[in-house]
Protein backbone atom coordinates (compact mmCIF):
# COMPACT_ATOMS: atom_id res chain seq x y z
CA UNK A 1 0.00 0.00 0.00
CA UNK A 2 1.27 3.49 -0.68
CA UNK A 3 0.82 6.55 0.91
CA UNK A 4 1.28 9.67 1.00
CA UNK A 5 3.62 12.04 3.65
CA UNK A 6 4.74 15.52 3.87
CA UNK A 7 8.58 16.60 4.26
CA UNK A 8 9.85 19.75 5.80
CA UNK A 9 13.14 21.29 4.66
CA UNK A 10 14.78 24.32 6.70
CA UNK A 11 17.47 26.32 6.63
CA UNK A 12 20.56 24.31 4.58
CA UNK A 13 18.31 21.79 3.82
CA UNK A 14 15.84 24.40 2.48
CA UNK A 15 18.90 26.39 0.57
CA UNK A 16 19.42 22.54 -1.07
CA UNK A 17 15.90 21.97 -1.96
CA UNK A 18 14.69 25.21 -2.82
CA UNK A 19 11.32 24.60 -1.37
CA UNK A 20 9.97 24.65 2.28
CA UNK A 21 8.29 21.33 1.95
CA UNK A 22 6.87 18.74 -0.55
CA UNK A 23 4.73 15.38 -0.57
CA UNK A 24 5.83 12.35 -1.23
CA UNK A 25 4.47 9.34 -1.91
CA UNK A 26 5.69 6.10 0.29
CA UNK A 27 5.06 2.85 0.21
CA UNK A 28 3.45 1.23 3.61
CA UNK A 29 6.78 -0.45 4.90
CA UNK A 30 8.98 2.56 4.12
CA UNK A 31 11.62 3.74 7.20
CA UNK A 32 12.59 7.05 7.87
CA UNK A 33 16.64 5.47 6.69
CA UNK A 34 14.40 4.26 3.55
CA UNK A 35 12.96 8.22 3.03
CA UNK A 36 17.05 9.06 3.63
CA UNK A 37 17.94 6.81 0.52
CA UNK A 38 15.09 8.51 -1.13
CA UNK A 39 15.76 12.27 -0.57
CA UNK A 40 19.81 11.26 -1.44
CA UNK A 41 18.65 9.95 -4.68
CA UNK A 42 16.61 12.87 -5.29
CA UNK A 43 18.84 16.18 -4.20
CA UNK A 44 22.64 14.63 -4.23
CA UNK A 45 25.42 14.96 -2.10
CA UNK A 46 24.54 18.26 -1.06
CA UNK A 47 21.59 17.13 0.98
CA UNK A 48 23.54 13.76 2.03
CA UNK A 49 25.27 15.98 3.78
CA UNK A 50 22.96 18.15 5.58
CA UNK A 51 21.16 14.67 6.41
CA UNK A 52 24.38 13.96 8.03
CA UNK A 53 24.46 16.46 10.38
CA UNK A 54 20.38 16.65 10.82
CA UNK A 55 17.88 14.83 13.14
CA UNK A 56 14.23 14.17 11.67
CA UNK A 57 11.40 14.92 13.81
CA UNK A 58 8.00 13.12 13.05
CA UNK A 59 4.41 14.89 14.00
CA UNK A 60 7.30 17.57 16.02
CA UNK A 61 8.77 15.19 17.94
CA UNK A 62 12.65 14.29 17.98
CA UNK A 63 13.33 10.76 16.57
CA UNK A 64 17.15 9.97 17.41
CA UNK A 65 19.26 9.07 15.51
CA UNK A 66 19.25 5.00 16.93
CA UNK A 67 15.55 4.92 16.02
CA UNK A 68 16.05 6.33 12.00
CA UNK A 69 16.27 2.63 11.12
CA UNK A 70 13.03 1.09 12.61
CA UNK A 71 10.46 4.51 12.31
CA UNK A 72 8.15 3.28 9.95
CA UNK A 73 6.01 6.07 8.06
CA UNK A 74 2.69 6.75 8.64
CA UNK A 75 -0.09 8.11 6.54
CA UNK A 76 0.06 11.59 6.95
CA UNK A 77 3.22 12.03 8.62
CA UNK A 78 5.25 14.98 8.86
CA UNK A 79 8.23 14.73 8.86
CA UNK A 80 10.98 17.15 9.53
CA UNK A 81 14.83 17.40 8.76
CA UNK A 82 16.21 19.37 11.92
CA UNK A 83 20.30 20.59 10.58
CA UNK A 84 21.97 21.56 13.90
CA UNK A 85 20.15 24.50 15.55
CA UNK A 86 20.93 28.27 16.24
CA UNK A 87 17.86 29.65 18.16
CA UNK A 88 18.38 32.68 20.27
CA UNK B 1 0.80 33.26 45.33
CA UNK B 2 -1.75 33.37 42.03
CA UNK B 3 -4.44 30.82 41.76
CA UNK B 4 -3.33 29.94 38.08
CA UNK B 5 0.33 30.48 35.70
CA UNK B 6 0.40 32.48 32.71
CA UNK B 7 2.26 31.36 29.86
CA UNK B 8 2.88 33.59 26.50
CA UNK B 9 4.90 31.89 23.89
CA UNK B 10 5.14 34.01 20.63
CA UNK B 11 7.34 33.57 17.26
CA UNK B 12 6.83 36.40 15.02
CA UNK B 13 8.41 38.57 12.21
CA UNK B 14 7.58 41.65 14.24
CA UNK B 15 9.69 43.84 16.17
CA UNK B 16 9.59 42.12 19.87
CA UNK B 17 7.34 44.22 21.90
CA UNK B 18 8.61 46.82 24.80
CA UNK B 19 11.03 44.96 27.33
CA UNK B 20 8.29 46.79 29.98
CA UNK B 21 5.46 45.45 28.17
CA UNK B 22 6.52 41.64 28.45
CA UNK B 23 7.73 42.21 31.97
CA UNK B 24 4.39 43.37 32.83
CA UNK B 25 3.07 40.31 31.43
CA UNK B 26 5.00 38.22 33.97
CA UNK B 27 4.80 40.11 37.10
CA UNK B 28 2.36 40.27 39.48
CA UNK B 29 1.55 41.32 43.06
CA UNK B 30 2.76 38.12 45.21
CA UNK B 31 5.62 38.06 42.84
CA UNK B 32 8.59 39.72 44.47
CA UNK B 33 11.22 38.64 41.37
CA UNK B 34 11.43 39.45 37.83
CA UNK B 35 13.89 38.16 35.44
CA UNK B 36 14.67 39.31 31.96
CA UNK B 37 17.18 37.84 29.07
CA UNK B 38 16.90 39.23 26.06
CA UNK B 39 19.28 38.35 23.10
CA UNK B 40 20.10 41.09 20.39
CA UNK B 41 22.18 40.78 17.22
CA UNK B 42 25.71 41.75 17.69
CA UNK B 43 27.83 43.50 15.40
CA UNK B 44 30.63 40.71 14.93
CA UNK B 45 31.31 37.23 15.16
CA UNK B 46 34.72 35.70 15.46
CA UNK B 47 36.35 39.05 13.98
CA UNK B 48 34.05 39.32 11.00
CA UNK B 49 31.45 41.91 10.93
CA UNK B 50 27.96 41.21 10.73
CA UNK B 51 24.88 43.00 9.06
CA UNK B 52 21.92 41.45 10.28
CA UNK B 53 20.41 37.86 11.15
CA UNK B 54 18.36 36.12 9.12
CA UNK B 55 16.04 33.86 11.25
CA UNK B 56 13.21 30.90 10.17
CA UNK B 57 11.71 28.59 12.68
CA UNK B 58 9.52 25.39 12.48
CA UNK B 59 7.24 27.47 14.37
CA UNK B 60 4.50 25.42 15.90
CA UNK B 61 7.36 22.58 16.90
CA UNK B 62 9.30 25.11 18.18
CA UNK B 63 6.34 25.89 20.45
CA UNK B 64 5.45 22.62 21.23
CA UNK B 65 9.37 22.39 22.79
CA UNK B 66 8.79 25.81 24.43
CA UNK B 67 6.14 24.66 26.12
CA UNK B 68 7.63 20.90 27.46
CA UNK B 69 10.81 23.31 28.71
CA UNK B 70 8.60 25.31 30.70
CA UNK B 71 7.17 22.51 32.25
CA UNK B 72 10.62 20.78 33.29
CA UNK B 73 11.59 24.45 34.65
CA UNK B 74 8.21 24.61 36.78
CA UNK B 75 9.48 21.13 38.43
CA UNK B 76 12.42 22.07 39.04
CA UNK B 77 11.87 25.98 40.33
CA UNK B 78 8.88 27.75 41.98
CA UNK B 79 8.07 30.08 38.90
CA UNK B 80 5.22 31.87 38.04
CA UNK B 81 4.49 33.72 35.15
CA UNK B 82 6.59 33.24 32.13
CA UNK B 83 6.66 35.27 28.20
CA UNK B 84 8.76 34.07 25.99
CA UNK B 85 9.12 35.47 22.71
CA UNK B 86 11.31 34.50 19.29
CA UNK B 87 11.26 36.93 16.20
CA UNK B 88 11.86 35.54 12.89
CA UNK B 89 12.83 36.98 9.69
CA UNK B 90 15.81 39.69 9.64
CA UNK B 91 17.06 41.16 12.98
CA UNK B 92 19.36 44.10 12.36
CA UNK B 93 22.35 44.88 14.83
CA UNK B 94 21.18 45.79 18.32
CA UNK B 95 17.55 44.40 17.80
CA UNK B 96 16.63 42.00 19.96
CA UNK B 97 15.33 38.20 18.58
CA UNK B 98 14.59 36.89 21.96
CA UNK B 99 13.43 37.86 24.88
CA UNK B 100 12.30 35.74 27.84
CA UNK B 101 10.97 36.56 31.01
CA UNK B 102 10.41 34.94 34.66
CA UNK B 103 8.52 35.37 37.91
CA UNK B 104 8.49 34.19 40.84
CA UNK B 105 8.31 34.88 44.71
CA UNK B 106 11.96 34.51 45.56
CA UNK B 107 14.64 35.35 43.33
CA UNK B 108 16.66 32.58 43.19
CA UNK B 109 14.10 30.75 41.52
CA UNK B 110 13.45 33.62 38.53
CA UNK B 111 17.14 33.51 37.53
CA UNK B 112 18.14 30.13 37.63
CA UNK B 113 14.64 29.34 35.69
CA UNK B 114 15.41 31.71 32.96
CA UNK B 115 18.94 30.52 32.18
CA UNK B 116 17.37 26.81 31.93
CA UNK B 117 14.55 28.57 29.54
CA UNK B 118 17.20 30.27 27.01
CA UNK B 119 19.69 27.34 27.21
CA UNK B 120 17.14 24.99 26.51
CA UNK B 121 15.39 26.62 23.30
CA UNK B 122 19.36 26.95 22.46
CA UNK B 123 19.82 23.50 22.07
CA UNK B 124 16.36 22.63 21.05
CA UNK B 125 13.85 24.78 19.21
CA UNK B 126 13.83 24.10 16.18
CA UNK B 127 15.04 27.52 15.35
CA UNK B 128 17.92 28.83 12.69
CA UNK B 129 19.90 31.69 12.50
CA UNK B 130 22.03 33.06 9.47
CA UNK B 131 24.80 35.34 9.49
CA UNK B 132 24.64 37.66 6.88
CA UNK B 133 28.18 39.61 6.69
CA UNK B 134 29.33 41.95 3.64
CA UNK B 135 30.56 38.75 2.00
CA UNK B 136 28.12 35.96 2.41
CA UNK B 137 26.28 33.95 4.85
CA UNK B 138 26.46 30.85 6.74
CA UNK B 139 23.22 29.26 8.89
CA UNK B 140 24.42 28.92 12.10
CA UNK B 141 24.66 25.69 14.08
CA UNK B 142 26.23 22.99 16.54
CA UNK B 143 28.19 21.20 13.56
CA UNK B 144 28.46 24.61 11.25
CA UNK B 145 28.06 22.25 8.32
CA UNK B 146 26.06 24.49 6.10
CA UNK B 147 28.08 27.14 4.37
CA UNK B 148 26.69 29.21 1.24
CA UNK B 149 28.83 31.95 0.46
CA UNK B 150 27.19 34.80 -1.38
CA UNK B 151 23.57 34.10 -0.77
CA UNK B 152 22.70 37.75 -2.25
CA UNK C 1 33.86 44.78 22.54
CA UNK C 2 33.21 48.65 23.00
CA UNK C 3 36.45 50.72 24.01
CA UNK C 4 34.96 51.33 27.65
CA UNK C 5 32.55 49.76 30.59
CA UNK C 6 29.77 51.93 31.28
CA UNK C 7 28.63 51.93 34.96
CA UNK C 8 24.97 53.19 36.36
CA UNK C 9 24.04 53.49 39.74
CA UNK C 10 21.75 55.32 40.90
CA UNK C 11 20.13 55.43 44.74
CA UNK C 12 16.75 57.61 44.38
CA UNK C 13 13.61 58.43 45.69
CA UNK C 14 12.09 58.70 42.38
CA UNK C 15 9.60 55.61 40.70
CA UNK C 16 12.45 53.70 38.51
CA UNK C 17 12.91 54.24 35.10
CA UNK C 18 11.33 51.73 32.96
CA UNK C 19 12.93 49.33 31.91
CA UNK C 20 13.28 49.84 28.42
CA UNK C 21 15.11 52.90 29.58
CA UNK C 22 17.28 51.16 32.06
CA UNK C 23 18.24 47.96 29.37
CA UNK C 24 19.13 50.89 26.60
CA UNK C 25 21.39 52.19 29.29
CA UNK C 26 23.59 49.12 29.44
CA UNK C 27 23.17 47.57 25.64
CA UNK C 28 25.61 47.81 23.01
CA UNK C 29 25.93 46.51 19.27
CA UNK C 30 29.09 44.48 20.37
CA UNK C 31 26.99 42.47 23.27
CA UNK C 32 24.75 39.80 22.39
CA UNK C 33 23.07 39.23 25.91
CA UNK C 34 21.26 41.25 28.33
CA UNK C 35 20.04 39.82 31.84
CA UNK C 36 17.86 42.67 33.68
CA UNK C 37 16.63 41.28 37.17
CA UNK C 38 13.78 43.58 38.56
CA UNK C 39 12.61 43.22 42.88
CA UNK C 40 9.22 44.28 43.44
CA UNK C 41 7.18 44.84 46.47
CA UNK C 42 4.81 41.83 47.60
CA UNK C 43 1.57 41.96 48.96
CA UNK C 44 2.63 39.16 51.38
CA UNK C 45 4.84 37.74 53.71
CA UNK C 46 4.81 34.49 55.59
CA UNK C 47 1.30 34.32 55.12
CA UNK C 48 0.56 38.74 56.34
CA UNK C 49 -0.65 41.58 54.33
CA UNK C 50 2.14 43.91 53.30
CA UNK C 51 0.67 47.35 52.24
CA UNK C 52 3.99 48.94 51.34
CA UNK C 53 7.82 48.52 52.04
CA UNK C 54 10.00 51.58 53.17
CA UNK C 55 13.03 51.97 52.29
CA UNK C 56 16.06 53.35 53.92
CA UNK C 57 20.13 53.72 52.70
CA UNK C 58 22.95 55.23 53.47
CA UNK C 59 23.40 56.38 50.20
CA UNK C 60 27.07 57.02 49.77
CA UNK C 61 28.19 54.12 51.06
CA UNK C 62 25.55 51.45 49.05
CA UNK C 63 27.18 53.19 46.00
CA UNK C 64 30.57 52.71 46.88
CA UNK C 65 30.11 48.67 47.85
CA UNK C 66 28.23 48.59 44.59
CA UNK C 67 31.14 49.74 43.01
CA UNK C 68 33.24 46.94 44.62
CA UNK C 69 30.74 44.41 43.85
CA UNK C 70 31.28 45.47 40.05
CA UNK C 71 34.59 45.22 40.32
CA UNK C 72 34.05 41.76 41.96
CA UNK C 73 31.96 40.70 38.88
CA UNK C 74 34.42 41.93 36.18
CA UNK C 75 36.90 39.97 37.66
CA UNK C 76 34.83 37.09 37.39
CA UNK C 77 32.92 37.28 34.37
CA UNK C 78 33.21 39.25 31.13
CA UNK C 79 30.88 41.67 31.04
CA UNK C 80 29.81 44.90 29.61
CA UNK C 81 27.84 47.67 31.01
CA UNK C 82 26.17 47.65 33.78
CA UNK C 83 23.19 49.43 35.38
CA UNK C 84 22.00 49.25 39.21
CA UNK C 85 18.80 51.48 40.29
CA UNK C 86 17.38 51.29 43.77
CA UNK C 87 14.69 53.36 45.22
CA UNK C 88 14.88 54.45 48.78
CA UNK C 89 11.61 55.59 50.21
CA UNK C 90 7.88 54.25 50.04
CA UNK C 91 7.68 51.60 47.34
CA UNK C 92 3.80 50.43 47.41
CA UNK C 93 2.91 46.94 46.80
CA UNK C 94 3.87 46.05 42.98
CA UNK C 95 5.99 48.62 42.04
CA UNK C 96 10.06 47.77 41.90
CA UNK C 97 12.78 48.77 44.80
CA UNK C 98 15.58 47.71 42.83
CA UNK C 99 16.44 46.89 38.91
CA UNK C 100 20.00 45.56 38.18
CA UNK C 101 21.49 44.97 34.33
CA UNK C 102 24.15 44.01 33.07
CA UNK C 103 25.02 43.23 29.28
CA UNK C 104 27.66 40.47 27.34
CA UNK C 105 29.14 39.41 24.80
CA UNK C 106 28.22 35.56 26.09
CA UNK C 107 24.69 35.14 27.88
CA UNK C 108 26.28 33.08 30.94
CA UNK C 109 28.04 36.36 31.42
CA UNK C 110 25.32 38.59 31.71
CA UNK C 111 22.86 35.90 33.71
CA UNK C 112 25.37 34.96 36.48
CA UNK C 113 27.24 38.25 36.89
CA UNK C 114 23.41 39.69 37.33
CA UNK C 115 23.01 37.06 40.32
CA UNK C 116 25.87 37.53 41.91
CA UNK C 117 25.25 41.77 42.06
CA UNK C 118 21.69 41.32 43.36
CA UNK C 119 22.68 38.17 46.01
CA UNK C 120 25.74 40.87 46.80
CA UNK C 121 23.68 43.98 47.01
CA UNK C 122 21.70 41.95 49.27
CA UNK C 123 24.10 40.86 51.42
CA UNK C 124 26.32 43.88 51.54
CA UNK C 125 24.56 46.97 50.60
CA UNK C 126 23.43 49.55 53.69
CA UNK C 127 19.56 49.95 52.60
CA UNK C 128 16.81 48.46 54.95
CA UNK C 129 13.43 47.94 54.29
CA UNK C 130 10.61 47.95 56.62
CA UNK C 131 7.40 46.17 55.91
CA UNK C 132 4.34 47.89 56.51
CA UNK C 133 1.34 45.55 57.49
CA UNK C 134 -2.11 46.75 58.69
CA UNK C 135 -1.55 46.19 62.18
CA UNK C 136 2.56 47.60 62.62
CA UNK C 137 5.70 47.53 60.72
CA UNK C 138 9.12 45.38 61.14
CA UNK C 139 12.45 46.49 59.59
CA UNK C 140 13.64 43.08 58.00
CA UNK C 141 17.45 42.14 58.61
CA UNK C 142 19.50 39.01 58.76
CA UNK C 143 18.11 38.62 62.61
CA UNK C 144 15.12 40.27 62.53
CA UNK C 145 16.07 41.45 65.63
CA UNK C 146 14.16 45.16 65.24
CA UNK C 147 10.56 44.81 65.80
CA UNK C 148 8.57 47.99 66.27
CA UNK C 149 4.73 47.35 66.54
CA UNK C 150 2.27 50.04 65.12
CA UNK C 151 4.25 52.54 63.91
CA UNK C 152 1.52 54.97 62.26
CA UNK D 1 43.30 65.60 73.40
CA UNK D 2 39.44 65.65 72.62
CA UNK D 3 37.58 66.01 68.92
CA UNK D 4 34.54 65.27 67.08
CA UNK D 5 33.37 62.60 65.63
CA UNK D 6 29.96 62.09 63.43
CA UNK D 7 27.45 59.25 64.14
CA UNK D 8 24.80 58.05 61.43
CA UNK D 9 21.62 55.58 62.84
CA UNK D 10 20.01 54.05 60.61
CA UNK D 11 16.54 52.21 60.56
CA UNK D 12 15.94 50.42 63.80
CA UNK D 13 18.74 52.65 65.46
CA UNK D 14 17.55 55.55 64.04
CA UNK D 15 13.90 54.67 65.70
CA UNK D 16 15.31 54.74 69.08
CA UNK D 17 17.70 57.38 68.45
CA UNK D 18 14.89 59.54 67.31
CA UNK D 19 17.66 61.13 64.84
CA UNK D 20 18.99 60.50 61.84
CA UNK D 21 23.14 61.89 63.35
CA UNK D 22 24.98 63.41 65.40
CA UNK D 23 28.53 64.77 66.90
CA UNK D 24 30.01 63.63 69.84
CA UNK D 25 33.03 64.80 71.24
CA UNK D 26 35.27 61.90 72.07
CA UNK D 27 38.65 61.32 73.66
CA UNK D 28 41.42 60.85 71.03
CA UNK D 29 42.09 57.47 72.99
CA UNK D 30 38.82 55.99 72.19
CA UNK D 31 38.47 52.84 70.08
CA UNK D 32 34.71 51.62 68.51
CA UNK D 33 34.27 49.54 71.92
CA UNK D 34 34.56 52.62 74.48
CA UNK D 35 32.09 54.24 71.72
CA UNK D 36 29.68 51.74 72.21
CA UNK D 37 29.82 51.90 75.76
CA UNK D 38 29.15 55.92 75.50
CA UNK D 39 26.38 55.11 73.34
CA UNK D 40 24.57 52.86 75.57
CA UNK D 41 24.84 55.41 77.87
CA UNK D 42 23.26 57.31 76.06
CA UNK D 43 20.33 55.65 74.65
CA UNK D 44 20.18 52.65 76.76
CA UNK D 45 19.07 48.79 76.29
CA UNK D 46 17.08 49.29 73.30
CA UNK D 47 19.97 50.46 71.62
CA UNK D 48 22.14 47.86 73.15
CA UNK D 49 20.33 45.26 71.86
CA UNK D 50 20.58 46.63 68.25
CA UNK D 51 24.16 47.14 68.57
CA UNK D 52 24.56 43.84 69.66
CA UNK D 53 23.37 42.49 66.10
CA UNK D 54 24.79 45.99 64.39
CA UNK D 55 28.14 46.56 62.81
CA UNK D 56 29.97 49.42 62.46
CA UNK D 57 31.22 51.36 59.63
CA UNK D 58 34.15 54.12 59.92
CA UNK D 59 34.09 56.25 56.80
CA UNK D 60 32.21 54.06 54.79
CA UNK D 61 34.05 50.75 55.24
CA UNK D 62 32.93 47.87 57.12
CA UNK D 63 34.39 47.13 60.37
CA UNK D 64 34.63 43.53 61.15
CA UNK D 65 33.96 42.60 64.98
CA UNK D 66 36.85 41.21 65.74
CA UNK D 67 38.37 44.35 65.13
CA UNK D 68 35.86 46.98 67.02
CA UNK D 69 38.12 46.72 70.51
CA UNK D 70 41.06 48.17 68.53
CA UNK D 71 39.29 50.95 65.99
CA UNK D 72 40.83 53.83 67.59
CA UNK D 73 38.21 57.44 66.41
CA UNK D 74 40.43 60.01 64.41
CA UNK D 75 38.95 63.09 63.81
CA UNK D 76 35.99 63.91 61.98
CA UNK D 77 35.33 59.90 61.87
CA UNK D 78 32.31 59.06 60.06
CA UNK D 79 30.78 56.35 62.23
CA UNK D 80 27.77 54.77 61.02
CA UNK D 81 25.68 52.01 62.65
CA UNK D 82 24.97 49.36 60.49
CA UNK D 83 21.77 47.32 61.64
CA UNK D 84 21.29 43.88 59.69
CA UNK D 85 20.67 45.20 55.91
CA UNK D 86 17.63 43.93 53.85
CA UNK D 87 17.91 45.83 50.48
CA UNK D 88 16.77 44.59 47.19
Amino acid sequence: MAYQITVLYFAAARDITQRPSETLTVDSDWTLARLTEKLVDMYGSPLEKILGTSMYAVNMDYVSSSDVSTTNLKPHDEIAIIPPVSGG
Amino acid sequence: MSQYNKEYLVVTKDELPLVDTITKLVQDDSAGATTVFLGTTRDSFQGKRVLQLDYEAYELMSIKILKAIIQEARARWKIQHVAIYHRVGCVPVGQTSVIAAVSSTHRGDSINSTAYLIDELKDRCPIWKKEVYEDGSIWKGACEGSRSEKTQ
